[in-house]
């Protein structure tokens, strides 16, 4: 494994050094291990935090300012944060309305958010949780983990957060971000496994003609190992089984999201595949967006959200938004 | 058990962690993120660093201590299972200088009860719960038959790491293997195999402690 | 090789296809390849065009928008445009104050923008050209191809892209441009080679505890391969080349870019380290942008560029910039 | 030569080019970019196509439009300089329907005279020049010794090829090699080994027209 680090236990502390001195408009607090606007909580705003293990950036720190999160708990590489600091998080975004949490749904995220969740409760403040579970790959039924939070967290984030940063009050933003993912269906490939500092080599091994398709954003296999095929059949298929899961009548929001390790090249020629496919298929496409903004690491790979959004919803992602990773309008 | 053997427990714990951590990122690695072995070794250090800097009375204490210790610096799904197992176990002690074989017993049943009503895993998941419940069973049933600490945790000690090797066949329903369906089969389940870890740290050192060593 | 793609031979096209459906603040023309804003060219506007090999993306065409380039061609993947595809976009840039040419000093880029120049005369359109050359890897000599252009292109590109935004005349755009080339200087390392889809497998094979420093953007070896050390080392090795090839007295705009194959959060690491050894040696930093900018295809790797910038080009840089690759206030 | 036969140096060009892409492409890798072959690849299947479509008259004709197809085509480095080179020849042959191998020797003299005023390189450098000079050399001399095309084509292509296999221990100062420094040294130039296939389809089509042939 080569990376630019220096000790692999301090790959979060010292990324989070240079987040600080490469965003002035963001305050760091590198002990606590949480992002916030340097601004602070405006009075009166419902505040919005999410978090989850390092490694999926500009996921969450990145989407921190305005019209996006007031606050990001990054945890240990791939290890969700912990009740402690999502606590302070939570404090720090509060501006007394309450505190929208976004969580994805894997079972260390839920139980550290639920568990902060507790705790400011007992402080006082009012916390609402919208869990994202968007991966269609993944099998839904009440006896397991159920489905993974993928890219729709950036859609969630997004548009939770303009309703917020407009002056929804907390059940308002809670909903918008809950109907995002339930709007919302995700399906990725890995062309090559990322490598954790931890572990020092790849989470899987594929031969030089297979993809694992299904993947999460964590380093783990997939759902099965395919022979490599062309883009434009890996985007079909991956389309086909979002629009299997879910019904997608109207207009939608598509994202193809690199999982860090492919080039944009790549990412525009998949969506122009997407965009061809939707078009087969009837369905409409209202806003897209290409980049590498819901990542794992150095994974080659990607993945496509759709999410059915109607003029409401539209509305809030055109919102302005003023964040490192993600930014128009403003 | 007194505290100060409760804090060897941890340390010897922690040995073990450190010790295995690779091995424990090896198997998280196959069917998960590949962390593991690196949450459980930040999160021990920092029990042992706690207990050195201020050292508790109880046997209580030192599993309330360890338990908020990991639920504060681990994350993910083990930092808070094995915290809330470490702290509702504490709980259910007496605030006495010593606990006794059966009162440990009837701490690590709360233990269990905790992490199940936390994480909702039941038997068969393919858990740490598959290494835990049977341990207790072995614990308990040991205990029950007269067996002293260090007895008693050694067949504890068995049954973990028995029941950490009979989750290499079960398909995952809980946690983070669960995403992978049929190809979590074939895999030890990392939860499992580092609770193994912690009850041969409870076998270590009650039977390295004279008093007991049977 | 495992690539989103078809057919390698149609990789930039379908690209272009992608981005076209993407954006429709541009306007690509695929056939003749080149991205132009849809808005077109404003009239009494100096225009702006670059190009070069594709590969690098988001430079060029992502930088094309208010506030930056009016047109970009993209070539084969690390090959140059042709002339008559440099001319095309040139017609299409020119608002009748003549155009600026962004040039990368490659032999290739050299000459097919010196013969598009010719024929842009020979039309009537005024062309400047602007040379970039900051990569101090490279030794300098008249009797050789002298030095890359690399991370320096998108700092020319934002702050001529302004000049020519806010009225300035062909001279001054052009002689903004070149001062920000001249004062700029960079220096890459990477850790594997990225894949071109003709050849089908890395550049250069490099064992797990070396890496090539000194590389340049195209895939090809680097001055010498070294041992693995850690970041903060290859950052003040770097930073040392940088600052021993030119000198900086003044405040800097510092670029820390990704090559493509490395994680935000890597590069989050280098500049918190950038940002403590100019500290250390005395180097003010003005202003900083991180991220995946200049790349080379899936190269795991990174750039450093310093640029020297009074009150002037940092007034510049601030503009506002409306592009899918760079965008601040607007 | 006329134009058919110009016609076929280029048609027999493209097929070396299309045959020889994966080795110039690995010349390409280890001192460059990876695409030369891929490059000269795309050009010459165009130059074909143009020929193909509207076949011209002369041999000037014929380079002339090969030249500027190129150029269209190529990019990068090769595509103005193959380009400027084949316009230059085609140009300075008179516009008759044959040419002597003199007339094609001058001609070949222009087209080097181009790509060293454009490229800038001399001998040496480590570029196409190191198989153009020699082969255009070989040829001159030939002619000037009496021999027909087949014949100095022959010792032109001979000459490239040995010229671009001396470039190997060169350091390159042109081109992308050049940023490689020392470490460009014991790598044979992609653009001298496509110059040495293009006169060797030079030789190949003039001999297998017997009226050529010596
Ligand atoms: N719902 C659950 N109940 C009990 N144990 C669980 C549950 N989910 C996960 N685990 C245990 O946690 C282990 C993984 O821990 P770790 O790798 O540290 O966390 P994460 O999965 O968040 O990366 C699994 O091997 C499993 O034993
Ligand atoms: N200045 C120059 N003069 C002559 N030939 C050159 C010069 N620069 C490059 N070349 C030739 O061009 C070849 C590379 O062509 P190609 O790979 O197609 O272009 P690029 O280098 O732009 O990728 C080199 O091998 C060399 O022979
Ligand atoms: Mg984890
Ligand atoms: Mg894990
Ligand atoms: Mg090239
Ligand atoms: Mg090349």
């Amino acid at each position: 494994m080569k990376k630019f680090m220096n000790d692999p236990a301090d790959v979060v502390a010292q990324a989070l050094a240079g987040v600080a001195a490469a965003h002035p408009e963001l305050r760091v607090d590198v002990a606590e291990r949480f992002i916030t606007r340097a601004a602070g909580p405006r009075p009166g705003k419902v505040g919005l935090v999410s978090g989850g293990g390092s490694g999926h950036e500009p996921l969450h720190g990145g989407f921190v300012g305005p019209g996006m999160l007031d606050a990001a708990c990054p945890g240990e590489i791939f290890t969700s944060p912990v009740p402690d600091q999502i606590l302070a998080a939570t404090r720090a975004a509060d501006g007394g309305a309450g505190v929208v949490h976004v969580v994805k749904n894997y079972t260390g995220d839920v139980m550290n958010f639920q568990l902060a969740a507790e705790l400011a409760a007992d402080e006082g403040i009012s916390v609402r949780t919208v869990l994202v579970d968007d991966d269609v790959a993944v099998e839904d039924s009440t006896w397991t983990a159920g489905r993974r939070g993928t890219g729709a967290t950036l859609l969630v984030e997004k548009i939770a957060g303009a309703r917020a940063e407009e002056g929804g009050g907390l059940a308002e933003v809670a909903a918008i971000g809950q109907e995002v993912n339930t709007s919302s269906g995700s399906f990725a490939y890995a062309l090559r496994a990322g490598t954790t500092p931890a572990a020092g080599r790849p989470g899987f091994e594929l031969p030089e003609d297979e993809i694992e398709a299904g993947v999460g954003i964590h380093g783990e296999p997939g759902r099965r190992r395919e022979p490599m095929r062309p883009a434009k059949d890996l985007v079909r298929s991956g389309l086909d089984a979002i629009l299997a899961a879910k019904p997608f009548p109207g207009p939608v929001i598509v994202l193809v999201n690199g999982l860090g390790g492919t080039p944009l090249i790549e990412l525009y020629l998949v969506f122009g595949e997407v965009a061809a496919y939707l078009a087969q298929r009837g369905v409409r496409i209202a806003r897209q967006l290409v980049g590498n903004y819901v990542t794992s690491l150095d994974m080659a790979g990607m993945s496509l959200t759709l999410c059915q959004a109607g003029d409401e919803m539209i509305r809030l992602w055109d919102a302005p938004v003023r964040t490192p990773g993600l930014r128009w309008g403003a | 058990m007194d505290a100060a053997l409760a804090g060897d427990w941890m340390r010897a714990a922690a040995a073990a962690v450190a010790a295995g951590a690779g091995r424990l990122t090896e198997l998280d690695t196959a069917i998960g993120d590949g962390d593991h072995g690196a949450n459980l070794h930040r999160g021990f250090t920092a029990v042992v660093a706690a207990l050195t800097e201020s050292p508790p009375q109880t046997v209580s204490e030192v599993l309330v201590k360890a338990g908020t210790t990991l639920m504060s610096r681990v994350g993910g799904a083990s930092g808070p299972l094995y915290g809330t197992a470490l702290r509702a176990a504490g709980k259910a002690l007496p605030a006495t200088p010593t606990v006794e074989p059966a009162e440990l017993a009837a701490a690590l049943h709360a233990g269990l009860a905790a992490v199940r009503r936390l994480g909702g895993a039941a038997p068969g998941d393919k858990t740490m719960v598959d290494a835990y419940a049977p341990a207790l069973d072995a614990f308990e049933t040991a205990v029950a038959g007269g067996a002293g600490l260090g007895a008693a945790a050694q067949a504890a000690a068995g049954a973990a790491r028995a029941g950490a090797e009979a989750t290499v066949p079960m398909r995952a329903r809980k946690g983070r293997a669960s995403y992978l369906g049929e190809r979590s089969i074939g895999h030890q389940d990392p939860g499992a195999a580092s609770t193994g870890l912690f009850f041969a740290a409870l076998a270590e050192v009650s039977q390295a402690h004279p008093r007991h060593a049977d």
